[in-house]
C-alpha cells in the first residue's frame, strides 16, 4: 500500500526524473530491439550467401556406384561440411540443357560431355576451413578436379561476415552502455533524494521501506520504457518499410525478418522484459549510495 | 533512562567534539543541554539519534548500549525517538501533510488514524488548512512548528530537540515549550539544547552546560 | 534610502503576506524588523532582495524603484546589499573559503585581496584555520556566523539580516551585533529582521513592527 | 580565470557527475563511430555487388558499326545506366577460352558461336529503374536479346539495401538519442546544483557568470568523452579485427573501412568534434532550467 503510492507519488513528483529514467530505457530498448532486427536481416542475408558457396566435385569417368558414395560419405564427414549431393552426369545434362544457349552448344557434343559430381556445401563461410576441406577432397581415389567456384563472391561473403560479427560486438557493448546510462540515471534521481533519504532513515525507516520503493520504481519505469519502445520501433520500422517500399520497391515485410517477427508476443515481451530487467538492474546497480 | 559514561567523540579532521562526557537522565525528566556555540549539544543528540557514534564510552538508553546496537535494529529504535533538527529537515518534494505522516506511514498505521492525527497536529500548530502546500512556501517559525509536530507525532517516549524555539518569537515559544511540557506530563523524556536563558530559568528543569565539548562544573 | 509605498504581496495560492506597507529607512540608519512568525519580515526583505516582486505599490532604494529594474540589472543592484539568509543557505560543495570569496569572486577582484579579506573575516569569527572544511560540518552557530560573514565581506552599502541570532548563544549574538553596529558605524544601512526583544531594546534603534502582514500601530 | 577556476572545481567536486556525463559522450560518440564504421563497410559491400549488377545486351548479327555505336549512345543516356562497355565476338570468346571446360564446348564449334554484346552497368541499384531500362533496351532496332543475369543476387541487393536504409535512420535515431541522454544529464548536473546557483544568484552574480562554466563544462566533457571514445573504439574495433582474423583468418585491415579510417586525423577530428557539440549542445539544451 505505502509502496505503491509512494512509487505513484515519486512518479508525480519527479515527474522530470522519471521522465528521463524512462526515456533512457525506451532508448535502449529500442535500439536493442531495432538492432536484434539489423542483425536478423544481416544473418539473413549471410546466410543467402553462404548457401551460394559450394564447390563441385568432379568425379572420374568409370568411378562405381560404391565408390562414388563412399567418396559422398567420406566428404560429409569433413568438418565445416553441411551437406553432399550427388548430381549424375544426366542430371547435370538436365540442368544445364534449361539454358537455351547451352542446350545449342551441349546438343553440338554427342552423347554427354558432362561428368558426375557431388555438390558440396558448407556450415559457416570459414576461409581456412573450405579450403582444407576442398584439399581434402581433391587427394581422394575418384576425385577428378575439384571446383571451388564460390571465389567471386568470397569477399563479399568476408564484408558480411566481419559486419555480423560487428554487429555482435556492438550488441555486447550496447546493452552494457545502456545498463551504465540507466544505473546513472537511477543514482542521480537517488543521489538528488538523499536529503529524503537521510530524514526517512533518522524517522526510523528500515533498509527495505528506502530500497523497495526505488526498486518498484526501476520496474515500473522499465515495463513503461520497454513497452513503449517496442510501440516505437515498430512505428518506426513500419515508416521505414513503407519509405523504403515507395523508393526502392522493395518490400521489406516480405523478409521474415519483419513485420511479422515485430508482432510476435516474443518480440514485444521480449522487449517489455529487457525494459524491466533494465529497469530493475539499473536501480540494484545503483544502490549502493543509498546507504552512504 | 539514558546515560553517558565517559563519552569521547572525535570529528574527521581531528575535531575533538566531546571529551570524556558523563550524565544521566531519568525516565521521564525534562533537562536542557546548553553552553555556547560548537560546545557539542548537537553532538551528543546526534549520538543518541545513533546518526553518530561514540570513539569511546557508553551511551544506555532504556538498559541498551545503542552504541553497540545492530544497524538491522538501529530503524526500531529510532522509532522510539522523536527529534527536532536544528535546520529542521523538512522534505521539500512532500507536503507538509506528507511530511507530518512520514514517520506513522514507516510504522504501518492505518491510514484514517494517520489522518486524524496529523490534521489533529496541523490545529495545534496553527497551520490547519495549510496541509497541501509545501514546506518551502511557509515561514521560518512555521516550518519550526512543522519539525516540531512531526518529532511528537509518533507520542515518542524519548523526545530530541536542537534549538526548536530558535526561529520563534516569544510567544510562538511559548507554545512550542507548552506542547513539550504536555508530552514530557505524560511521561515522555525530553532532552533539549537550547541557548535561551529566560526559557531555560522560566520552566524550573534541570540543564547541563557544555563548553568546549565538556561537561561544565 | 530604502522607501516602501502602498507595498503589497500576495502569494499563490491566495496568501497574504504584505498588505499596505508603508515605511522609511534613512541612509545610515540601523532599523529592527519585529514581528510574531508569519508576519512578513522575510518577505520584505525578500522584496529589497528582488527575489521577488510587490504586487502593488513602489518600493525605492537609492532614487531607483528596484520594482521596476530591467532583470539584467538586478545582479549589479545585489551587489550592493549583503543578505543573511534565515536558513543560512552555505554551499556545501564548496569549502568554507570559497562560501566566502563567492561575492568578491563575482565582483573580479585580484585573488591576493580576496585571499586578505577572507582570511581577516574567518579570524574575527572565531574559525581561522577551519577555512577548508565543508560548511556541512560545523555547528548550526558557526553555520550562521559564516553566513554573516560571507554578507559583511563586500563592505555593502545595504546590509538585509534575517534572524541573524536565531542560533547563537547570548556571547555569540553580542560579537555578531557589534559586527553589524561596526559596519553600521561605518556607514552601512542595516534593516535585520529579529524576534529577540532583549536585542532590540539594548541596541536602542528603532524597530517596525508587523503583525498578519501588516505595520503595527 | 574564475572561469577555469570553477571548470575545475566542478570536475573536482561533482566527480560522480562528471564521471556520469563524460561516460555517456564517451558511450555516444564511439557507438556514433563504430556506426559509422560499420555503415561503411555496409556501402563497401553493397557497392561491391552493385558493380556486378549487369544486364548483357545481345546484338543481332550483321549490325553494323555505327548501328552499335549508336546503340551504345542511347543505351548511355538512358535514366539509371552508369556504362555500356562494347564487347566485340572475338573479346567474348576470348574471355570464355580462359576457362578450360568452356574452351572445350567452344572448340567444338567451327568459327566463333558466341554474338556481338554490350555490357550495361547502373549507377544505383533500383529494381523499377533496371527493368525500365532493360525493356527500352529490348524495343531497340539492333538487338537481338537482352540478358538480365542479376536476377540471383537480386535478392540479397535487396536485403543489403534495406540493411542501408535502416542503417542510416537508425545513425539518425542515434544522433537525436545521444543528444538527449547528454542534455538531461547536464540538467541533473545543474538540478543538483540548483542551492549553489541561487545563492550565486542572490550574490550578484549575473546570467554569464552562472550560465559560461556550465557551457565550459559541456565542452569540456565533450572533449574529453569524445577524444576517449575515439580511443575505446579504436582499442574494440582492433581486438575485433584481431578476433576476426584468428577465427575466420579474414584481414579486416584489407579494407580501407577500418584501421587507416580509424586513424585519420579526419576521423579523429570528427569524433572528438562529434563529442564537443554533444557536450555543448548538451549544456545549451539544458540551460533552460538555470533560471526557473
Ligand atoms: N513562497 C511562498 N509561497 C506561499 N506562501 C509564502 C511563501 N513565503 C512565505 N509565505 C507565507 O507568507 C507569510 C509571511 O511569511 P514570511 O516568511 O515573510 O514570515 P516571517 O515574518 O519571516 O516569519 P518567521 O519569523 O517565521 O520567519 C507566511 O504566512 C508564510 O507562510
Ligand atoms: N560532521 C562534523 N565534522 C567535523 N566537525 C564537526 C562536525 N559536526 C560538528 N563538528 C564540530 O564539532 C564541534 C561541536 O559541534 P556541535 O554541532 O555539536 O556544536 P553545538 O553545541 O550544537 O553548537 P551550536 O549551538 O552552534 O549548534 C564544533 O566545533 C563543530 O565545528
Ligand atoms: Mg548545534
Ligand atoms: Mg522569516
Amino acid at each position: 500500500m505505502r509502496l505503491f503510492r509512494e512509487v505513484v507519488l515519486n512518479f508525480k513528483r519527479s515527474g522530470f526524473m522519471s521522465f528521463v529514467s524512462i526515456g533512457t530505457i525506451i532508448l535502449a530498448v529500442t535500439m536493442l530491439g531495432g538492432f536484434y532486427i539489423m542483425q536478423t536481416v544481416v544473418n539473413f542475408a549471410a546466410d543467402q550467401m553462404q548457401n551460394r558457396v559450394e564447390a563441385v566435385v568432379f568425379i572420374k569417368d568409370g568411378a562405381s556406384a560404391e565408390e562414388i558414395k563412399l567418396l559422398g560419405d567420406e566428404i560429409t564427414a569433413l568438418s565445416g561440411v553441411k551437406e553432399a549431393r550427388y548430381i549424375s552426369k544426366d542430371d547435370a545434362y538436365q540442368d544445364f540443357a534449361k539454358d537455351p544457349e547451352m542446350q545449342k552448344i551441349l546438343s553440338s557434343f554427342e552423347g554427354n560431355p558432362l561428368p558426375d559430381s557431388i555438390s558440396v556445401k558448407f556450415n559457416d563461410y570459414k576461409a581456412q576451413e573450405i579450403n582444407s576441406a576442398v584439399a581434402a577432397i581433391k587427394t581422394k581415389m575418384a576425385v577428378e578436379d575439384v571446383e571451388y567456384g564460390a571465389a567471386e563472391i568470397e569477399h563479399l561473403l568476408n564484408v558480411i561476415n566481419a559486419v555480423k560479427y560487428i554487429a555482435g560486438a556492438a550488441g555486447i557493448i550496447f546493452v552494457i552502455a545502456a545498463l551504465l546510462v540507466v544505473s546513472n540515471i537511477i543514482k542521480l534521481t537517488i543521489y538528488n533524494r538523499r536529503q529524503d533519504i537521510y530524514v526517512l532513515k533518522m524517522v526510523g525507516a528500515t533498509g527495505a521501506d528506502i530500497r523497495l520503493p526505488f526498486i518498484f520504481e526501476g520496474i515500473a519505469h522499465g515495463f513503461l520504457g520497454g513497452f513503449l519502445g517496442w510501440l516505437i520501433l515498430y512505428a518506426v520500422v513500419s515508416f521505414l518499410a513503407f519509405q523504403v517500399k515507395k523508393e526502392t520497391g522493395i518490400d521489406l515485410a516480405a523478409f521474415y525478418a519483419f513485420n511479422p517477427a515485430l508482432l510476435s508476443p516474443k518480440f514485444i515481451f521480449g522487449m517489455t522484459g529487457a525494459g524491466i530487467v533494465l529497469g530493475l538492474t539499473g536501480s540494484l546497480m545503483s544502490q549502493g549510495r543509498i546507504f552512504k | 533512562m539514558i546515560k553517558f559514561s565517559r563519552v569521547f567523540k572525535v570529528y574527521e579532521k581531528n575535531i575533538q567534539a566531546l571529551t570524556d562526557i558523563n550524565f544521566e537522565v531519568a525516565k521521564g525528566e525534562f533537562v536542557f543541554l546548553t553552553g555556547p556555540s560548537g560546545a557539542g549539544k548537537t553532538t551528543i543528540l546526534k549520538l543518541l539519534y545513533r546518526e553518530e557514534t561514540p570513539d569511546m564510552g557508553s551511551i544506555i538508553v532504556d538498559d541498551t548500549d545503542i552504541s553497540r546496537l545492530s544497524s538491522g535494529k538501529v530503524p526500531f529504535y529510532r522509532r522510539g525517538i522523536g527529534f527536532v533538527f536544528q535546520d529542521f529537515k523538512l522534505i521539500f518534494e512532500r507536503s507538509i501533510y506528507e511530511n507530518l505522516a512520514l514517520p506513522l506511514e514507516i510504522t504501518g498505521a492505518p491510514s484514517k488514524f494517520i489522518r486524524h492525527t496529523v490534521m489533529e497536529s496541523l490545529e495545534k500548530i496553527g497551520l490547519a488548512g495549510r496541509e497541501n502546500h509545501n514546506p518551502w512556501h511557509i515561514s521560518g517559525g512555521e516550518k519550526q512548528k512543522v519539525a516540531i509536530a512531526r518529532a511528537l507525532i509518533m507520542s515518542p517516549p524519548v523526545l530530541l530537540a536542537d534549538e526548536p524555539t530558535g526561529n520563534l518569537d516569544e510567544a510562538s515559544a511559548g507554545e512550542i515549550m507548552k506542547m513539550f511540557k504536555d508530552a514530557n506530563a505524560k511521561g515522555t523524556t525530553v532532552l533539549m539544547a537550547s541557548h535561551n536563558k529566560e526559557i531555560i530559568s522560566n520552566s524550573g528543569f534541570r540543564a547541563v552546560r557544555l563548553r568546549g565539548g565538556r561537561v561544565e562544573e
